[in-house]
């Protein structure tokens, strides 16, 4: 199995998951982040003194899929998050030994 | 008795005590979200010690009764505010409640100066020590004894040169007793406790404005207790106080935006409250000397200059953490001797240089506020430096990152997650 | 002179001065956490400004003194309130004072129906003018000439067929003026400005709940000076007032709550909120025109009616965004119009259809409303189009997306975990 | 008709009830995230309901016109207030709307100790029949009737041995009717309800304590109008009872942080915001009926005792969610017994035990005391069985989990980051 | 080495964080996230508007442990973290090429 | 491609962003999260009753390097993030797959 993980633009997040779900995955978690890179913060002013906001807020996704499914996945949620624009973020995929799940207790595909 | 008039003063005195709950918020707001509560109880702090402070020898020390040499009252004249409470006299009653909620405030304002970083403990003696030292003397020399000319030229020595025959100096709400005294001291403390850790380096942003905008309400809504309440009477001074209160404030409010916008390209919501407390500061000593033109003028500049020197702090080094200076001090400044130019004459006796008044009335509010700026120093520096070789006035630099609210109060302002 | 009605009117101005930052909790809270701040800067803003229009043109517009063919006031009639002030006539002055925070009250109103998407320096710009253009008018005919009646009179044509021998209208603190007038002038800016992004899609819930109640608390507590206050006198009339703002907003909350259970299955805070602002809105017309029972029937059929109204911009798609149609001008027609119906005729002195009057009432009642609602629609349009068309009015879509707060004040409200 | 007192009884009613939303803050900022919006609502919905169980039944039940047996009043003396509203006597008017605020802080007060887990239906049938059988009689022994001596003897048999001929009870502005009564209610209630899923274990801290702060704040505010207010005129008694008010919260701040100095080693924000309503609570019967140093004993120990007392929940398993018993029903005993000690009889016409008087005024405090415990135990658990009984009290232990706010209301407090 | 991720319900915390220490673990690093899944969201009504919340609050738990531990700990935290109820959440491992001790600088089993 | 994930005291993030800036790294995505471990919480006291905090706040940061890239940047990352005492955090690697660049679709080194 597969961990596919992106870091995109928050107010992309409904198009992705739209586009999860026409591609059949079952599950995601989403948590907050916020990233560094070419794309600019900005600044603000209180009483005079500048205080810039380098870091810019991002969404993390996670999705586990089958082996099978991670590139699919991937340009899912790539051609989803797509505005063109710098600071689109980044996809990856990392291998996972095992997923098991909470509720059952049941290990592997079985517990996507 | 009155009635009219002791309900007003009934509710005045309400609104001024609201005044620092207010401020607690104004400058809570404006300070990080792991010191607000420290922040935030140096205003209640203020309220609990400063009361006391009031009712021991505060009252006695400010009132007009029996005084020591003509300078102070005498400090065991009216202690525990017996005799007056005693006295049945509603007015008299109300009126020693009015002055504590003006004692509280004043020294509350000074806490936005040493921001996250003084020992809760230190703060508390501080506060009371204050209340009887230097704000109550300095209230019984501008209010204390009929006119503010008198209780200066007492402590100068009687019939001194500065104040005899002159007119004025006018400080109706208390320009010089309020906000020139808090800045003044305001400044001490800040030099005296030293820069927080990443002052001018870390941003140190407020961390919750829509407190500050509450903070800005408040006190602009308690503030009409203070400034029309100190007519002691329901009466034309109080409409015309309550009405000039309104226009500075809100010409402030502009001033201070439009400098941010000319100098920043944006006009802040953090501008807009500050620029609230600084019309009001003007206005305090002005507001029952000038008509509705003075009141404009007044409050126009008042939020144009403190816009601009609340940025002094950067340059001159010192951590003003929340710009007590730039805010009381200069506002309060510029209010006191504004009353020497656009005093219209129509309320008060005498009018400014610009109404027709000499040069004389702005001199004499600027002695004022000189005498008012040399006590303050002095006195707060000698209170502030024997606490610090004392019981010692600042937290370790570990507390100041960690958050002051861990570790003098064992508490954390929000969680609002669960 | 009466110092008890003078200390009823200067603390019912500060109560009324103080609604505005109540309106900005109000509407701040059910703002998106990045809009707030430009949300509560609306009703800042138009403090400031709104005190500049009416102490320079608005006040002498709105006032009884020389008129233009008793249309309006003579608009310099009493440029910079000096005369008002000068005369040393506290009732003449604090009324002055607190007519502008009508005024201010009024236009800050109408910033809920164009939440997250206006120009702040267009706004500024706005609330200048409508302060002064339809504000300071429509205050004339309603209140600046000794009843309502004459005013439309003058308006339509002296001795016109509408108002000349019947009753009324009434309107004892402001529900033609204050809050048709502003509901009104909100459905005219959401239909100029256009719908936000997302509008019907995107659900752009209240960000802080507690804030929305704070605002609403606000409001009730400022609205005892504007309806109470209007009585000019701490009378009966002021009591009666008082009691059926109580009454009839307590009312109005279970009116609101009870569509809300029955329709939804659950009763909001939200909901009691609103249900605060709609009874409060009903009301002002009436204070002082009905007995308890009508105030009960008012309150509950106020809350009943508003709480339905704020659906009807889904399926017109309008973009009122924080429903002042809904509740202003719904709840306020409503409670002009129930006068009509329930004026009990002993205050005043003419019953409504159901207390034993005749139908004329109401129909002058419904005449007033519509002049009002003609006149505000056409003069608002019209500054509103100015504005579009030069400064422009609206920000740009990607501004509505990253936030208004960062882009128009380069700021954002909280920092709370730092 | 004198204006300045009525003017001051319309500024104390608006106070009184901005009081209640006060309480929804300091409620709400000590609930947890996802149960603050449940907590305000009760208090809000103590506003709807209370005002119109005092308008329909409450109001007769209390005042002192016809009664039945002189046990209680006729409730239907004045069904609708209308003959009061209808008298056109100003004083009557604004007192009827001034009794309806202390019915509903009163009721708003129990809904502490039930915090989390009431459902939000139920609470409002018994905030309005506890307003109107059990609120409204206990008013009518301690106010209804000339002094309280003459309530307390009719209920008891008229010529009872109790309070003829003895000295009191006093009870200024409602030691007795608002907080032991409240606390007795909320002890029952809790009872009633049962514990938290997780009390004592889990935490459950303050989600928000800069809201606190902030309804202690407004609750201050208001208590003026509550207790200054009392005097029913703008005189020394009001003047008295505002000075004492604020001496006595000042030092219960300073015996609440002195404790928690002493014990935890920290002096928290909520102990000084909880010394205030502490102080508050037990100034309240008190405060016309001591001098200065009166006032101070009373806060000091208040704060102390309330402090140690918040900790017995624990200890003795009842779920006190927020202390309505630690902080009124102990802080009121303590003020309602203390007039006994240190009443100093220059006021009122009776000295308390260290003033000179003998100890029959204690006594007479403490039986007092003692009447409002049993019938307000009784009263309230009939109610609340009723409610139980029948449509069920309180929420599944799921919702509980989740939120109250969610399951109840529908709606989430916050929303900060969009 | 391994990273053990876990997503749970929030409420389970306490539950896990037990068992991981009878289980010798002596570190975890904890996050809020939010998942979609089989489990469903809410809604909230708002002035008659509806707003659907579909995404309900969980918490993220990272272990770092030896290879042989990985299976153990998914236990253990699988079974404190049961309820049985939809929405238990997952547990997954990835294989971990290196740790390094930040305060020391150790690497490998060392830095746990 | 690997994926260095560190866990450091939050006070230190601007530190360990200029020394990942100098090793010439272009991108980071910060979080927020929370550690148990050696390094003790604290004790909150709310009107006498105690609650403890043994989640202490830390910052997560996550790092997409090129393979060979991995051991230095681990070292820039601890060197910055050192304070020596109790509680500096965590540094692991974890190998990748793949990564795509949202705004491009790139894949691979490229599309760091
Ligand atoms: N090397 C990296 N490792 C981890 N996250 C990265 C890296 N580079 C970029 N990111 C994340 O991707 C986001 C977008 O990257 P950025 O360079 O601004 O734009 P783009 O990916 O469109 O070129 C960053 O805010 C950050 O969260
Ligand atoms: N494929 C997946 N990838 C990542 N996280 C998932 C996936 N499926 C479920 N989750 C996470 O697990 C949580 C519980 O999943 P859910 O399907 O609701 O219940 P259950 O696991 O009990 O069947 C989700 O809220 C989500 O955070
Ligand atoms: N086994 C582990 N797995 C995941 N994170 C860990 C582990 N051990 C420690 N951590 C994280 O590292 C942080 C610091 O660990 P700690 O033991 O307190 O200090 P140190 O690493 O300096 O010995 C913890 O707060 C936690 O976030």
């Amino acid at each position: 199995m597969k961990l596919v993980t992106a870091i995109i633009q928050p107010h992309r997040v409904d198009e992705v998951r739209a586009a999860l779900e026409a591609a059949g995955v079952k599950g995601v978690t989403v948590s907050e982040a916020a990233g560094y890179g070419r794309q600019k913060g900005h600044t603000e002013v209180y009483r005079g003194a500048e205080y810039t906001v380098d870091l810019v807020p991002k969404t993390r996704l996670e999705v586990l899929v089958d082996d099978a499914d991670a590139a699919s996945v991937t340009e899912a949620i790539v051609s989803a998050a797509q505005t063109g624009k710098i600071g689109d973020g980044k996809v990856w995929t990392v291998p996972v030994d095992d997923v098991a799940r909470v509720r059952t207790g049941e290990h592997g595909a079985d517990a996507l | 008795m009155d009635s009219g008039n002791i309900a007003w003063l009934l509710i005045s005195a309400s609104l001024v005590l609201l005044m620092t709950p207010g401020l607690a918020f104004f400058y809570g707001g404006m300070s990080r979200g792991k010191s607000v509560l420290n922040m935030m109880m140096m205003s209640f702090g203020a309220i609990a010690v400063g009361t006391l402070a009031w009712v021991t020898f505060g009252y006695s020390i400010s009132g007009g009764g029996d005084t020591i040499n003509n300078i102070i009252g005498d400090p065991l004249g009216d202690f525990g505010m017996i005799s007056t409470v005693e006295s049945g006299d509603a007015m008299s009653i109300i009126s020693a409640g009015f002055g504590a909620t003006f004692a509280i405030i004043t020294v509350a304002l000074i806490s936005g100066s040493i921001a996250d970083r003084a020992k809760f403990g230190s703060w508390l003696v501080f506060a009371f020590l204050w209340v009887i030292l230097v704000y109550s003397p300095v209230a019984h020399w501008v209010w204390g004894t009929g006119t503010a000319g008198e209780g200066f030229d007492a402590l100068l020595g009687a019939g001194g040169p500065l104040f005899a025959d002159l007119p004025g100096p006018y400080d109706f709400a208390g320009g010089t007793v309020v906000h020139i005294n808090a800045g003044v001291a305001g400044l001490v403390l800040a030099l005296l406790l030293g820069v927080r850790k990443g002052f001018g380096k870390e941003p140190m942003r407020p961390h919750n404005l829509p407190f500050v905008m509450l903070g800005a309400a408040l006190l602009w809504f308690g503030w009409f207790g203070f400034n029309a309440g100190s007519a002691f009477a329901a009466d034309n001074w109080a409409a015309t106080a309550w009405v000039n209160t309104t226009v500075a404030t809100s010409l402030a409010i502009l001033g201070w935006l439009l400098v941010e916008k000319i100098r920043d390209g944006k006009a802040t919501s953090l501008g807009a409250a500050s620029g609230v407390v600084a019309g009001l500061v003007a206005i305090t000593p002005a507001c029952a000397s000038v008509d509705t033109w003075g009141a404009i003028v007044i409050g126009l500049i008042a939020g144009i200059l403190s816009s601009l020197a609340v940025g002094l702090k950067y340059k001159f080094g010192y951590d003003d953490s929340l710009d007590v200076v730039g805010v009381h001090l200069v506002a309060g400044l510029w209010g006191t001797l504004a009353i020497g130019l656009v005093a219209s004459g129509a309320i008060q006796d005498d009018p400014g240089l610009f109404y027709g008044g000499g040069i004389s009335l702005l001199g004499v509010q600027a002695a004022a506020a000189g005498v008012t700026i040399v006590y303050s120093a002095i006195a707060t520096l000698i209170i502030g430096l024997a606490i610090k070789y004392t019981i010692g006035f600042r937290v370790s630099e570990e507390v100041e990152v960690s958050g002051i609210d861990l570790s003098e109060h064992g508490e954390t302002a929000y969680e609002e997650a669960k």
